[in-house]
């Protein structure tokens, strides 16, 4: 069983890195040790209004100063309080919750959409072995630098401002990449196109899930997905997207 | 300073519950507490066969609370018994078990396959919100509510509370007739039924539309429900709802309930159970209260 | 792009009104906010003769909101008539009152008083939890909504609101009974009863033990009742509860409402009647809402 | 009718000057400027838990620099996040609230209880005649340098650690003081017995009340006391003392 702390975290250093994007470093002695690449924390409002953690995926481990990254979109009051603190201020997190990536000596594709680009930077330094990069942006691009040093980076954007104009399935044809294996966080429909993609090409693909949380820790069942097959714990056929998952096989969930 | 509780002729050793639904069958959050310092846990509602749930999304945030329709997914009482209860039986605390169904035949399977289970207590759910058949239409009417209380009477090896349904015109009334049933102990609150729209999608927040409303903002009408049934019955009284700390707990003891669930507080702090009762137990010291007992209902005219 | 709606024949310059109780007659609040940019105001309840309320503490803070047993202190309809009313007249917006007695003949004195009235709308609280008898006695069985609205539509000039208590099983029984009655309009909700208990002095926080629960914590309940309601009736709904912001009073318009009123928000922030009508022709202007009569039940099903 | 204001105040400095009793100097421009001794505001906690306003009287008043003193006990939750609050944070503030004293030339008895102190100090700037000050203290001292400024300064204490042992009566009787006038803040039995010690020797008697309140601007209600004559406003036995008062003539109210 995976160990899951809570912790009164503080803020390292916060910056906006593109327009409503944030990123956080976070000290954080326990998690940061034991965390892995596709996991995520839940963060906790300072404010008592709101009560329910949001789950933030894991952007970058430092293990050695103890310290985790999160970069996250302003989506509503939650994000917005976070990106209103300073170096120094206090989080209180719990984690690293979820499953995680697997991670496969394959060549791979290693495809992050919009919001779910970040976790992809942790599983772009863990993997070992031939990475490409896809990363789909609406317009502004973030953590390119970062995503440069791990492979070889594309770049799909919605006004196609940068890279392929399109989505990331889009930038693949167009560099007329493959791969053996996928790896893929973002929006729903991404990850609907991947999962057909992936079957049709008969590639190993694994996604990172998103849903409403309220424990994230697999006690409450709000976040579930339906599978194919019966759940071992649920009995019926729903995983927990906060124990099972985040990350899942493809085929292994309907969505 | 005792701290032990008599909960329908069951000794707790404190009297801090976990909430049903929100603490799933202790082994999540065992993680965080250590299950040994709980009065009792109580599981998630468990049916006579197993229940896939409403769709998602099943949860929505709401100013100082929650809103909930997870629609009572569970595993059936098979693998309930099987994993659940075997889990439980390793630590030092009570089991209560939640018990749902879609109608009386369905509960009294359930309550008939844990006769023989080592199972303390039963809280029998006739207050879910978010299920269309059973749940609350048992709950929000008398003549129903003391039926069923009967009918779980006459099948149950263990003692029988009766989770009620804040979402009635008097609670007084459901709490006489489930006591008239026979029930050996109340439950209040379950949830109160609420909506939230997104303005911006214009859509409901919930898959369900509605879901059952928890967290602090409902605390005050669970301290007047209990504090109203305590005045109205002789059986003792779980009182829950919105219990966040200590000072929660402590307060819906003075208004009459001789032990506390807590539920959404799980999920703003996963080691709040044990925290509430160091709480509880500070409290006695700094006031001498040398058994919990003289808090029960100690707060009246 | 029109914020005028049609209240139960009654045109209001946008649909946001004051919570009664909340804003006095308007007096205190001008000196914060233009009372000619609200829809109307809506008045502390009044009776026949004045009342003197209940002893104090009449107020609690609890989490994400308030309780209050204020017991519908007044200083009875003809120092109302003299002084309030003229006031009100002098600003370009709506006059709703708010009546309450302890029975039948005492409404009905307040409201043939105001037949001559410069009155635009009447709203009667059969709701009130905070007085021993009348209010809240009306509005809990359906007969007794049907009976009064009735004898009001019978001696009043002015359309006739009821205003419905939320401590009621189904909302939507109460709903058409006051539809049945003649009602113009319904007003929902009013508070929640809820208790606090200070554990520290072991007693009820309130003189009156018991009060209505108002403010953000009881939104969710609202907007639920709201809807429900909405589709059980077809006359106009003056959605309240918990209303905050302008996100709030939008998301009880979507649910049914044709008006808001905002409460217990005041005492947060005394410029918020103003915001909130500025903050909906934001939202308005933002998704080019032409009318804001389309947003009014936009969400269902 | 006298101006209110709401504003964001910010926070110029805080201190805790006695054991649980913080001092805080806000910067408003319009309060400050219309304030005076024994007027009070409301302020709003940051935490959206709490949503009424707490009336903390006004204990000193700087017009030139724009800004008012505060002085409270950590009396429970929003109390406590203000305490927490550092110079630069912002506090929304409405006010001045309530009638604030009367200003007469005549010997006065200047008398604080407990948290009645502070706005006791704001009025004995403003008097302009014999003041004697008479103050008691559970046990520490607080405020007695900036009071000794103002006038004779008379110090009792519940536990003797300072000044006469007791409360303010038994100092005002130990050092055989009179006055013609009386103006007090502090606890019901302290203004209890002040009422009747004023009525006995016909002094003319002020005292500051207290009670919950909602609006803090005499719209809800919530914070009446009783009057011995029908009021005006309420056309029954009740004033309102966030509007009629704070303060009132000890004789026409009953508590
Ligand atoms: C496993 C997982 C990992 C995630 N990783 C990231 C990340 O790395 N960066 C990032 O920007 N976002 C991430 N998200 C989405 C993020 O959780 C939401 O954007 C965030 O919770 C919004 O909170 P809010 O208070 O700003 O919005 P509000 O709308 O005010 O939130 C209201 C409630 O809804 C929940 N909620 C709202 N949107 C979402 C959502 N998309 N998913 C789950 N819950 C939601 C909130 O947690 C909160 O309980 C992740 C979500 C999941 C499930
Ligand atoms: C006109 C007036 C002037 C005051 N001036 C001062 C002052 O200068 N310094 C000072 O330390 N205190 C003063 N008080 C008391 C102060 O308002 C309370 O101590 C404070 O509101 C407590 O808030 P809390 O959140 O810490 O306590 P909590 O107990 O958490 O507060 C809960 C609710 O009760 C209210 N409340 C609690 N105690 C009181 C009280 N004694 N009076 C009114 N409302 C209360 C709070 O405002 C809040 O709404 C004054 C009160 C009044 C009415
Ligand atoms: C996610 C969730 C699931 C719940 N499931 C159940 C359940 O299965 N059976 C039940 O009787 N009550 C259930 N409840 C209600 C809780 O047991 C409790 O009565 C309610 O949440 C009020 O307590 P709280 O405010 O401390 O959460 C659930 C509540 C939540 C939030
Ligand atoms: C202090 C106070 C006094 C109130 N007095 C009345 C009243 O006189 N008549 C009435 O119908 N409702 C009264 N109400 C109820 C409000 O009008 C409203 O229905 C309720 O507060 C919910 O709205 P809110 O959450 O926006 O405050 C009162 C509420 C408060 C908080
Ligand atoms: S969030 Fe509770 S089970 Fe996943
Ligand atoms: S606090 Fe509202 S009238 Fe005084």
């Amino acid at each position: 069983m995976a160990e899951k702390f809570e912790e009164t975290a503080i803020i390292i250093r916060q910056e906006e890195i593109a327009d409503d994007i944030y990123s956080m470093w976070l000290h954080t002695d326990q998690i940061a040790a034991h965390a892995k690449a596709g996991q995520f924390v839940s963060v906790y409002c300072n404010d008592g209004s709101r009560l329910l953690p949001r789950p933030i995926s894991i952007c970058e481990i430092d293990k050695k100063d103890g310290a985790i990254r999160l970069v996250y979109r302003v989506a509503g009051k939650g994000t917005a309080e976070f990106s209103g603190m300073h170096t120094g201020a206090q989080l209180r997190i719990v984690g690293p919750l979820g499953n995680g990536f697997p991670k496969k000596e394959k060549k791979a594709f290693l495809i992050g959409g919009g919001i779910g680009i970040p976790p992809m930077l942790q599983l772009a330094k863990e993997l070992n072995c031939e990475k490409q990069i896809v990363l789909g942006f609406r317009d502004e691009l973030f953590l390119m630098d970062e995503f440069k040093k791990q492979g070889k980076v594309y770049v799909a954007t919605e006004d196609g401002s940068a890279g392929t104009e399109g989505n990331v399935l889009d930038a693949i044809r167009e560099n007329g990449l493959d791969a053996e294996i996928i790896y893929a966080c973002g929006p729903m429909p991404m990850l609907r196109a991947l999962k057909e993609y992936a079957e049709k090409n008969h590639i190993e693909c694994w996604i990172s899930m998103e849903e409403r949380m309220a424990c994230g820790i697999g006690a409450c069942l709000a976040c579930v997905c339906q599978s194919k097959e019966k759940d071992a714990h649920s009995n019926v056929k729903n995983k927990r997207i906060c124990k099972e998952g985040p990350v899942f096989r493809a085929e292994e969930v309907e969505f | 300073m005792n701290m032990k509780v008599d909960l329908c002729g069951v000794t707790l050793n404190n009297p801090v519950m976990t909430a049903s639904g929100t603490f799933g069958s202790g082994a999540e959050y065992a993680e965080f507490v250590d299950l040994n310092k709980l009065g009792a846990v109580v599981t998630k509602g468990v049916a006579n066969v197993p229940w896939p749930g409403n769709p998602t999304p099943r949860v929505a945030e709401v100013y100082g609370g929650m809103l909930n329709a997870v629609g009572l997914q569970n595993p059936g009482i098979d693998l309930f018994v099987e994993r659940d209860i075997p889990f439980l039986k390793q630590f030092d605390t009570k089991i209560m078990v939640n018990v749902c169904g879609h109608s009386t035949e369905e509960y009294i399977e359930v309550v008939e396959r844990l006769r023989d289970q080592p199972v303390d207590l039963l809280e029998i759910n006739i207050s879910c919100p978010n299920v269309k058949e059973g749940g609350i239409a048992f709950g929000q009417d008398p003549k129903a509510v003391e039926a069923i209380t009967k009918e779980m009477k006459k099948h149950a090896a263990q003692p029988v509370i009766m989770k009620l349904s804040p979402n009635v015109t008097d609670i007084t009334e459901m709490a006489r007739a489930a006591e008239a049933g026979g029930a050996d102990g109340l439950s209040l609150i379950n949830t109160i039924t609420g909506m939230k729209i997104d303005i911006n999608r214009q859509k409901f927040v919930l898959a369900n539309k509605t879901g059952g409303m928890s967290g602090p903002a409902i605390h005050p009408v669970a301290v007047r429900m209990v504090y109203q049934t305590a005045q109205a019955v002789s059986i003792p009284i779980v009182g829950m709802g919105g219990i966040m700390n200590a000072e929660d707990a402590i307060e819906m003891i003075l208004a009459g309930a001789t032990a506390v669930s807590v539920g959404t507080a799980n999920f703003t702090n996963p080691h709040v159970t044990e925290e509430i009762v160091a709480g509880i137990r500070d409290y006695m010291e700094r006031y001498q209260v040398a058994d919990i007992k003289d808090l029960v209902g100690a707060v009246h005219e």
